[in-house]
């Protein structure tokens, strides 16, 4: 079965590596990639990271962003667009407790969509 | 009086040299109501940019625009990484084909560029941010009908000193509200530096 | 000067630490403690490391709470119980961009009250 | 027929057996709907409190259940922590300073660590927790006048059943919404071996 992919992003490697563990506890088979700090690990972003996450957390179903502070927004959405890729989206949500919703979503076969759908309930703002 | 390759790169080289020497300024101001970090950010993209330019042979403006673009846009990172590179990507589109660019077009890419950035940062002017000093230049340009180098620099000085007294609304320096205020916005600050060298550079034809 | 401190609450040590790294780039003053994992640093909660975190953290000034997920919350409810100290408040707001806004607002001085509207206004929900 | 600290104590005991011996059912339900750590939960937290009240002597219920409470609280974690240390901090309250409880006290107990939990997690029956199990017992002691150890285990066992089918709307769980349905709940599981280790102690007076 194929699943909707997540992507983290944040200014800290040490916090996407966190949540993507307490994700994996609950869900293994969703693919959930990270990028996270600067090229070189610093605090920042680095939109080659968030690209290349992209590229791996692909999958026919789509991909979901979820991003934690200012610059990341515009590094993520700069990222979507040089993408060539269809049906990848940023979510404007909590970084942890959104991409915990969406991860969960995904993994019982939602669609990107519904998902989306679903995370504008749970999250009106970010 | 034509902006050709040559020019562009001098820009670029200029540019990267103003970064490097207030890579500590930056700093600081961003320290204040920031994350500290857009001197390390400029300082690291435009060396970057260095060495690519430094790397190649260019037929048009437009092309060394666009490596430089790329460039800024990887190896910024932070906010002014998409913005600077979004700038460039779009001056290298206005640019493409074009081995000389006379006042017109040069003044368009440069509207393009500012366009490109209000529309990438959802932001528009007296929000204490880049655009600050942007706009300010790009409205002196669309007024006069040739370059004239000091004054654009001078344009650039006052409207990024302006920015001190201005209250954030987007960015870092936005969580601190009207403790903002009081300090010249990082961003405006690097950007007077891009424009410093753009009149150095324009001074040297 | 005394300023209101933050706690941060994490099934995982290395969200914590993540945070707080990233707050630190901004702010230096303001105490900021994390209790992070269970006591074996596994992904969890441990309520003695919350209520360490409380102490470390507090001035009379308050401290404020921000949480994760689920079973943390009671975890910190209970340890705001347990503790003998007033003006400890458990903030529903999502973590990282919670905390970031609190820890901000502490530093330009603002009273725990003060802090706790603003963080509603950003957050209507978690 | 009373409880004592003799009760309280091999009701601890006999409480940490079962989470010994079912830990990886209580793990494999947990995986299923939630972060599959309920069996290492209780495991731990559980063989903390017995290496806790072997190591001295009690003169009061309460005292020896504060003593479970307390360990509870910071051993076994997740929800079940604060929950379960919850409710055998109601208990130790309700049997404070007594050194035998009768039916009538010990039902009031249980209630007030039902009570206790509903509070602490905000939730109430119907919602596949905890509470599923611990209603329904305190509902069959409140209409009872003494203790009946195997219909009170059948009771618990029914109820934990019925959690099968319910859907979470509290805890880990919730976030699985209709697809939680068809699992028992871990905690609701837990909950029954606490109430089979009570009847089991209460059988052999
Ligand atoms: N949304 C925005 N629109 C325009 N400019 C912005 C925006 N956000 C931030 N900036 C500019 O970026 C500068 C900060 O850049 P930098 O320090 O490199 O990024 P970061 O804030 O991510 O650390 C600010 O001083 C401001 O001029
Ligand atoms: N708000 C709540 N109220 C009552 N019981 C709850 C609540 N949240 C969770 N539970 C119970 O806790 C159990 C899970 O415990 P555990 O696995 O130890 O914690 P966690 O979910 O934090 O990993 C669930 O099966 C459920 O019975
Ligand atoms: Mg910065
Ligand atoms: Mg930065
Ligand atoms: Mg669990
Ligand atoms: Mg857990």
């Amino acid at each position: 079965m194929e699943y909707v992919g997540i992507v983290l992003i944040s200014h800290s490697p040490d916090v996407v590596k966190g949540i993507k563990e307490i994700i994996r506890q609950v869900i293994k088979d969703v693919p959930v990639e990270v990028a996270g700090g600067t090229d070189d690990g610093e605090i920042g972003t680095s939109i080659d990271k968030i690209s290349a996450a992209i590229d791996t957390a692909y999958t026919d179903k789509g991909v979901l962003l979820f991003y934690d502070l200012g610059s990341a927004k515009m590094n993520a959405e700069l990222a979507i667009e040089i993408s060539e890729k269809e049906n990848i989206f940023l979510i404007e949500a909590p970084l942890l407790e959104g991409a915990y919703v969406a991860t969960v979503e995904s993994s019982i076969g939602k669609s990107i969509t519904e998902i989306q759908k679903s995370i504008i309930k749970h999250f009106p703002t970010k | 009086m034509h902006f050709t390759v040559k020019q562009a790169k001098e820009w670029l080289l200029q540019i990267n040299d103003h970064m490097q020497e207030h890579k500590q300024e930056l700093t600081r101001l961003d320290q204040a109501i920031g994350d500290g970090d857009h001197g390390i950010n400029m300082a690291r993209g435009f060396k970057e940019v260095v060495k690519k330019v430094n790397e190649k042979e260019y037929k048009t403006v437009g092309d060394i625009m666009q490596d430089a673009a790329m460039t800024i846009i990887s190896k910024v990172g932070g906010a002014a990484g998409p913005l600077y590179g979004t700038a460039f990507l779009r001056m290298s589109l206005a640019f493409k084909d074009k081995v000389s660019i006379d006042y017109k077009t040069f003044t368009r890419g440069l509207d393009d560029a500012l366009q490109g950035m209000k529309q990438r940062g959802k932001a528009t002017t007296g929000e204490k941010t880049i655009l600050d000093v942007w706009e300010p230049v790009v409205l002196f340009l669309e007024e006069g009908e040739s370059f004239q180098p000091q004054a654009l620099a001078d344009t650039a000085k006052h409207a990024m000193e302006k920015t001190k007294n201005m209250i954030a609304t987007k960015g870092r320096a936005a969580y601190f509200k009207e403790k903002s205020k009081g300090h010249i916005d990082p961003g405006a600050m690097s950007s007077y530096y891009i424009f410093l060298a753009m009149a150095e550079v324009l001074e040297e034809v």
